[in-house]
């Protein structure tokens, strides 16, 4: 750590307490950790953006010239892999989430910290195996891992990035495990349910998922295994098996893995728009409660991802019908942050910017969810690029929105530095013009037919394409411009105040960087979350010129 | 010092995060009972795969389970039974800061446990003896035919299905009980070595927790196994 | 639109332009609750911005408004829901009296068989205005056969049967794509469907180097398989008499009662033992592994042709006499 | 909060009970009751369990709601699991 070097203020605070590998390597302190997970969900985000961009090259042209059709193969297989299991799953809980929630309810640590530690030990393990599988190979079964030609007819390696997956899944269940504990035995005195931040009710709910999802797809995987190794017969019809069973296990942790990557940004979202409309938020207990709802709800629809695949039409009817009902929270969300801007005092921050993208790129993503919702057209537009829109929109443009803006928002408290406010305004408008240029013509693409995972494809889809590749380039570079000037602020960047945005929240409490235990002496909560009523605002926008 | 009362203020395990011993041992029975609960939907997986291919080849699986030995099945039931009931005197005797009673009954649940163990290894080796463990040598012939010669003709395959659900779960459990007996062999040291009083007992009670666990699923797996299916 | 650069697919089946309405419908709502939104978010935004003089005004949250933004977005899922089902219910249920097409997938090629008996490689000739009905099974992994023009796409499965039905409605040559990935060549796994008018299919249909019809083929070989010694037309054999089977009600020995599909049929061949018909002894043998995918199609749909009225089935009416002979 | 030394002879008592179930659950096992046969076997699994998670697992009595919660939670999603995948492979044979 640059930081390292260099003490951010005369006070001592957990990056500047000890110094040297050991000290890293070896913490129990959550903001640490929170830290560690940082660079390594860095480190696969830019591997799993690599293969992204070969994708895209790949894709410039019809034919396959760029690379063979195989490695093409693992190319979408490693990319959403990594994407999925160790970038996005991980991203927003055991990084922000990780360092703020035992600050934002007022606790000196999380329930478990050795836990915590192992968690992320159990995250590394995943991911050396994951690279390990991707040097000497690779997949190619796509990140669906589906049977039987998962189990008995592809020759790549299965066992090892299942083992992967199986590895970090531990490590998220952990992750879910030590929230869910510290938020029920942790809170300081006075911190009622009532008064928790909605980020915490976010990452609560994304823990209830954690917990109770990711078993299933850990079975699901050691079953695909051992029907590989030792030919037992449990999904492939050869052997007597179901595919289709494998398709439900898988998708019953892997729809509502989805909420757990979108519900903690959208406590992140629900944190900036409350500050920078210095405003309470609208319908505090809807928000709150809504969140709760999608986890649970979030059980209730993963078949809507097999309406093709041969189940039964009167499945298909209740899963398209409850796929609708977990709609309706995302819905109430996104009409509540609106309100909660309605007569509050808006200003134009980097996170805020974020905010504005999410909700716009979210809001397009969730309503294309609803067409594949629909059983009839979900017939036509199913394994094409409108669904490869669809979750990039929602994925990308939503959580990954959501996390920048955190990320902005956060960097103050985590660093002790501002990051230069300018350049941050102009990276969000460059992510989000990027954004919409290689995703909103996939839509056209699927509709008009295009199948997924396609390494050559029908020469009239190629307009369509170069622009999405031309897109993805511009995203590239809106991505490493924030890792850029936050590297260069933590040597360079202003000294952040304790509270730069004059934000509510017990996290702008406590000093930036905070120190080991947090507080000094816990606090005691006496007032409502986001008392911005209360909360003096001052004309300085932080680092903001 | 095992009998001292419990100290909450200065206790050597409070951990530095938490406000008291109360707080502390609240924690981690919540995490406890949460981690049991991804185990419940581990073996969900496995048990909804079973429910499902039961249904659908009911015949088939019915001949395979009937070549299970019930007696076996049965001892080991009652033998894991035993060990839970180890177990929670363990506790008890923990609770009340009896040193020597406490590693008594976590040494007889460790036997117990590796009973369980063994008489597991002897069914698996009479399986394999009996060429019913899945794969290239797998071979079926159902028992009953004899007696029952209107029973329709079993499809091999799906009686393999059978076996490797059979294989897949109990070994599943078998793997949990290879870890319970570990996680107990380390607390009898520990409180060999007098580590536990009645005032710090929760890696105890914790363990027991997931040792009962693992006897829950067991209870299951027994009549779904052998012997819902002896009139099929 | 410009050449070779559609935004919008081909629209050549019944079943297209029901698909293109809901989705216009959709896109519709979206497009109007996106701007909505968006309005709203930038209306916002600009009329409350931070200024000097300017202070937010709390609002605590309202429960009419609440409800009035969850339950009108529920009507409108409900109207979606209801629609996207009707629509998926016709995709899914063959009209009577389809032509029948037999579709073999493999890694990575699609093999069809025509009622006629011609077979077809990685291309599918059909005459406009007439349903067709695919019946579709894999040889080893899953696939998944896609036509963007006809707006159907169905899984195909190894060791079962799916079906899926058109009626193509304008002539033309029109992709066929493999949708679900299956190993290196998924995207090479492709083909045309060319809709012909139906005076040029029937003369395509006699040029070709057209096989025997799969009736006629399944015939041979129930007869050569043995199968005719049980299932006899009449009620004396040891099995049931498959004259009318197909699409009838059949009871079975545990009491469960379904209706005989092609799947059921599959089953019966491959695995007699789970499904036993009512006062039927099980002693069917297995006939897995014995015969390959394309004779069981066409063991079912001689099956099948029994349970064709006569005179539409040219194969049953010679099959009846010679089904005795064998007796 | 658990002082709750229940004393050595309940737990026996326990112990023996699970030991009848389980000897009455093979019992039953080997009378041909048709339908009724895994219904009996799993209501004495289910008697079982219940035994041994409230008296041994101490979750009668000593503990506090939440644990009955966290409880209930993965039986209500299991129940789900089971559930919802049944929808499927139960309907499928309609038509
Ligand atoms: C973070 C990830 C994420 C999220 C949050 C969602 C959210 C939703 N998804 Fe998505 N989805 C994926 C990630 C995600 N999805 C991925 C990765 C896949 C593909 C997997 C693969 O095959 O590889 C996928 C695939 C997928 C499919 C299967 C497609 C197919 O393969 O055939 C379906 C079908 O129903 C679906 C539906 C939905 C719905 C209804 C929502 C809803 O939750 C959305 C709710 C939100 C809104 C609806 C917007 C806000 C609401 C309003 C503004 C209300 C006003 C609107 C009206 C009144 C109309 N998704
Ligand atoms: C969290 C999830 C996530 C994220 C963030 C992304 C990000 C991106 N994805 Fe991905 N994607 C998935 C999840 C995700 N994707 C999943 C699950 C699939 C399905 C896989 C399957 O079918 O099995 C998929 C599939 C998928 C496809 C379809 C492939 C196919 O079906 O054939 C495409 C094609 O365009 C694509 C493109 C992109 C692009 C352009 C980005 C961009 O947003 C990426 C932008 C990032 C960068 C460009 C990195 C910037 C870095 C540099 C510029 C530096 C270079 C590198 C180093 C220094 C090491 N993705
Ligand atoms: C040894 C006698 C025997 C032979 C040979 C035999 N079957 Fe059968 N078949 C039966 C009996 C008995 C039943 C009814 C019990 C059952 O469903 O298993 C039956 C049932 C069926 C059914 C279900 C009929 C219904 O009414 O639902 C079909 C279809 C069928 N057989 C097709 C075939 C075909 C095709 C072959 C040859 C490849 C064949 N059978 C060979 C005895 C036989
Ligand atoms: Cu066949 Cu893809
Ligand atoms: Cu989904």
């Amino acid at each position: 750590m640059a930081t390292a070097t260099l003490p951010v203020t005369e006070r001592e605070n957990y990056l500047n307490k000890e110094y040297g590998i050991r000290s890293w390597l070896f913490t129990i302190d959550h903001k640490r950790i929170a830290l560690l997970y940082l660079l390594s969900v860095t480190f696969f985000f830019f591997i799993g953006g690599l293969f992204a961009l070969l994708i895209r090259l790949e894709l410039l042209t019809p034919a396959g010239d760029l690379v063979q059709a195989d490695t093409y193969n693992k190319l979408f297989t490693m990319h959403g892999m990594v994407m999925v299991f160790f970038f996005l799953i991980p991203v927003v809980p055991a990084t922000l989430g990780n360092f703020l929630v035992p600050i934002m309810i007022g606790a000196k640590d999380l329930a478990f910290p050795r836990i915590n530690l192992m968690s992320w030990y159990l995250y590394v393990i995943g991911g050396i195996l994951i690279m390990h599988c991707m040097l000497t190979g690779g997949v190619d079964t796509g990140w669906t891992f589906y049977t039987p030609y998962s189990t008995a007819f592809t020759n790549t390696k299965i066992i090892e990035a299942g083992l992967a997956v199986f590895v970090a899944g531990f490590s998220s269940i952990f992750t879910g495990l030590n929230f869910i504990v510290t938020v029920h035995r942790m809170r300081a005195p006075g911190m009622t349910w009532g008064r928790l931040p909605l980020f915490i009710w976010a990452n609560y709910a994304t823990s209830i998922i954690m917990i109770l999802g990711t078993p299933v797809v850990a079975i699901t995987i050691i079953l695909v295994a051992a029907e590989r190794l030792f030919h037992l017969g449990i999904f492939d019809p050869k052997l007597g098996g179901d595919p289709l069973l494998f398709q439900h296990l898988f998708w019953f942790y892997s729809h509502p893995a989805v909420y757990i990557m979108i519900l903690p940004s959208m406590g992140i979202i629900s944190e900036i728009i409350t500050c920078f409309s210095r405003k309470r938020i609208f319908g505090y207990k809807f928000v709150a409660l809504s969140s709760v709802a999608i986890a649970v709800l979030g059980f209730l629809v993963w078949a809507h991802h097999m309406f093709v695949a041969g189940m039964s039409v009167y499945a298909a009817l209740i899963f398209s019908f409850l796929s609708y009902m977990v709609a309706v929270p995302s819905a109430i969300k996104v009409f509540n942050w609106t309100a909660t801007m309605y007569k509050g005092s808006i200003s134009y921050t980097t996170p805020m910017l974020y905010a504005f993208g999410f909700l716009g790129l979210f809001t397009i993503g969730g309503l294309t969810g609803l067409f594949l919702a629909s059983l009839g057209i979900d017939v036509h537009v199913t394994d094409t690029y409108f669904v490869v829109a669809h979750f990039h929109y929602i994925m990308v443009g939503g959580v990954l929105m959501g996390y920048l803006g955190g990320m902005h928002f956060w960097w103050p408290k985590i660093s002790g530095r501002m990051y230069p406010e300018g350049w941050g305004r102009l990276a969000a408008l460059i992510v989000f013009i990027g954004f919409n240029l290689t995703f909103f013509p996939q839509f056209i693409l699927g509709y008009v037919g295009m199948p997924r995972r396609y390494w050559q494809y029908s020469p009239e889809f190629q307009v369509l394409n170069v622009l999405s590749t031309a897109g993805s380039t511009i995203l590239g570079v809106g991505y490493l411009l924030p890792m850029i000037y936050f590297l260069w602020s933590m040597r360079y960047g202003k000294q952040a105040p304790d509270n730069p945005w004059n934000a509510a929240g017990l996290e702008w409490k406590t000093s930036s960087p905070p120190t080991t235990f947090n507080f000094d002496e816990t606090p005691v909560v006496d007032f409502e979350a986001y008392d911005y009523e209360n909360i003096k605002d001052t004309d300085d926008d932080g680092g903001a010129h | 010092m095992s009998d001292s009362p419990a100290v909450t203020a200065h206790n050597p395990e409070l951990r530095h995060h938490f406000a008291d011993m109360a707080q502390q041992k609240d924690a981690a029975s919540l995490g406890m009972w949460l981690f049991l609960v991804t185990e419940i939907m581990f073996f969900g997986g496995m048990f909804c795969a079973y429910l499902i291919y039961r249904l659908q080849h009911f015949n088939d699986f019915a001949a395979a389970s009937q070549s299970l030995d019930i007696t076996l099945g049965a001892i080991n039931t009652a033998v894991l039974i035993g060990s839970s009931l180890t177990v929670v005197l363990a506790v008890n005797a923990a609770q009340r800061g009896k040193r020597k009673l406490l590693v008594f009954y976590l040494v007889a649940t460790i036997v117990l446990g590796c009973t369980f163990l063994g008489i597991k290894a002897k069914e698996y080796t009479q399986k394999f003896e009996e060429h019913h463990v899945p794969g290239p040598t797998f071979h079926f012939i159902p028992t009953r035919m004899a007696g029952h010669p209107e029973q329709p003709p079993i499809d091999e395959r799906h009686a393999e299905m059978f076996f490797s659900l059979y294989f897949v779960m109990t070994g599943m459990h078998a793997v949990h009980m290879i870890i319970g007996v570990g996680l107990f062999s380390v607390l009898t040291f520990q409180s060999w070595k007098g580590r536990y009083s009645a005032g710090y007992y929760t890696p105890i009670e914790n363990a027991g927790l997931y040792w009962h666990f693992v006897d829950v699923v067991w209870i299951y797996l027994f009549p779904l196994l052998y012997l819902i299916s002896l009139h099929g | 639109m410009v050449y070779n650069f559609p935004l919008w697919p081909d629209r050549a089946s019944a079943m297209a332009g029901n698909v293109d309405a809901l989705y216009i419908f959709l896109l519709v709502v979206s497009g109007l609750m996106s701007a909505l939104i968006f309005t709203l978010v930038l209306v916002f935004a600009a009329r409350f911005r931070k200024r000097p003089g300017h202070e937010a005004e709390q609002i605590e949250g309202s429960l009419p408004l609440e409800l009035t933004w969850s339950i009108i977005p529920m009507g409108v899922f409900l109207v979606v829901f209801v629609w996207g089902a009707v629509l998926y219910f016709q995709e899914r249920t063959p009209p009577q009296g389809a032509m029948e097409v037999y579709v073999v997938a493999k890694q990575w090629m699609w093999k069809l068989e025509h009622p006629e008996g011609q077979r077809e490689i990685n291309s599918l000739h059909v005459p406009v205005g007439r349903d067709v009905k695919l019946i579709m099974t894999s040889q080893d992994v899953i696939h998944s056969f896609y036509v963007p023009a006809f707006r159907i796409k169905q899984d195909v499965l190894p060791g079962r049967y799916t079906v899926a039905w058109f009626r193509a409605t304008r002539p033309g040559t029109y992709h066929l794509f493999c949708a679900e990935y299956c190993g290196t060549q998924h995207s090479l796994m492709g083909g045309e469907v060319v809709v012909m008018e139906p005076s040029q299919y029937a003369a395509w249909l006699s040029g070709g180097n057209s096989g025997q019809p799969l009736t006629v083929t399944g015939q041979r070989l129930f007869a050569e398989l043995g199968c005719s010694t049980c299932h006899r037309s009449d009620t004396q054999g040891r099995g049931p008499n498959l004259v009318g089977v197909f699409g009838r009600q059949v009871l079975l020995e545990d009491g469960r009662t379904l209706t005989a599909d092609e799947n059921y049929l599959r089953e019966s061949i491959v695995s007699p033992g789970s499904k036993v018909v009512s006062g039927f002894k099980p002693i069917m043998p297995t006939f897995q592994g014995m015969v390959s995918d394309e004779q069981l199609n066409a063991l079912v749909a001689y099956v099948k042709s029994l349970s064709q009225p006569a005179s539409k089935s040219v194969a049953a009416a010679g099959t009846q006499p010679q089904t005795q002979q064998v007796q | 909060m658990s002082e709750h030394s229940t004393s050595v002879g309940f737990y026996v008592m326990i112990f023996i009970i699970l030991l009848l179930l389980t000897a009455t659950t093979v019992g039953a096992a080997f009378i041909n009751l048709g339908p009724l046969n895994p219904v009996i076997a799993l209501g004495i699994a289910t008697t079982k369990a219940l035994l041994v998670v409230l008296f041994f697992m101490h979750v009668k009595g000593a503990s506090e709601k939440m644990i009955q919660v966290v409880i209930m939670m993965g039986i209500f999603f299991l129940l789900l699991l089971l559930g919802l995948a049944l929808a499927d492979y139960g309907t499928r044979l309609w038509s």
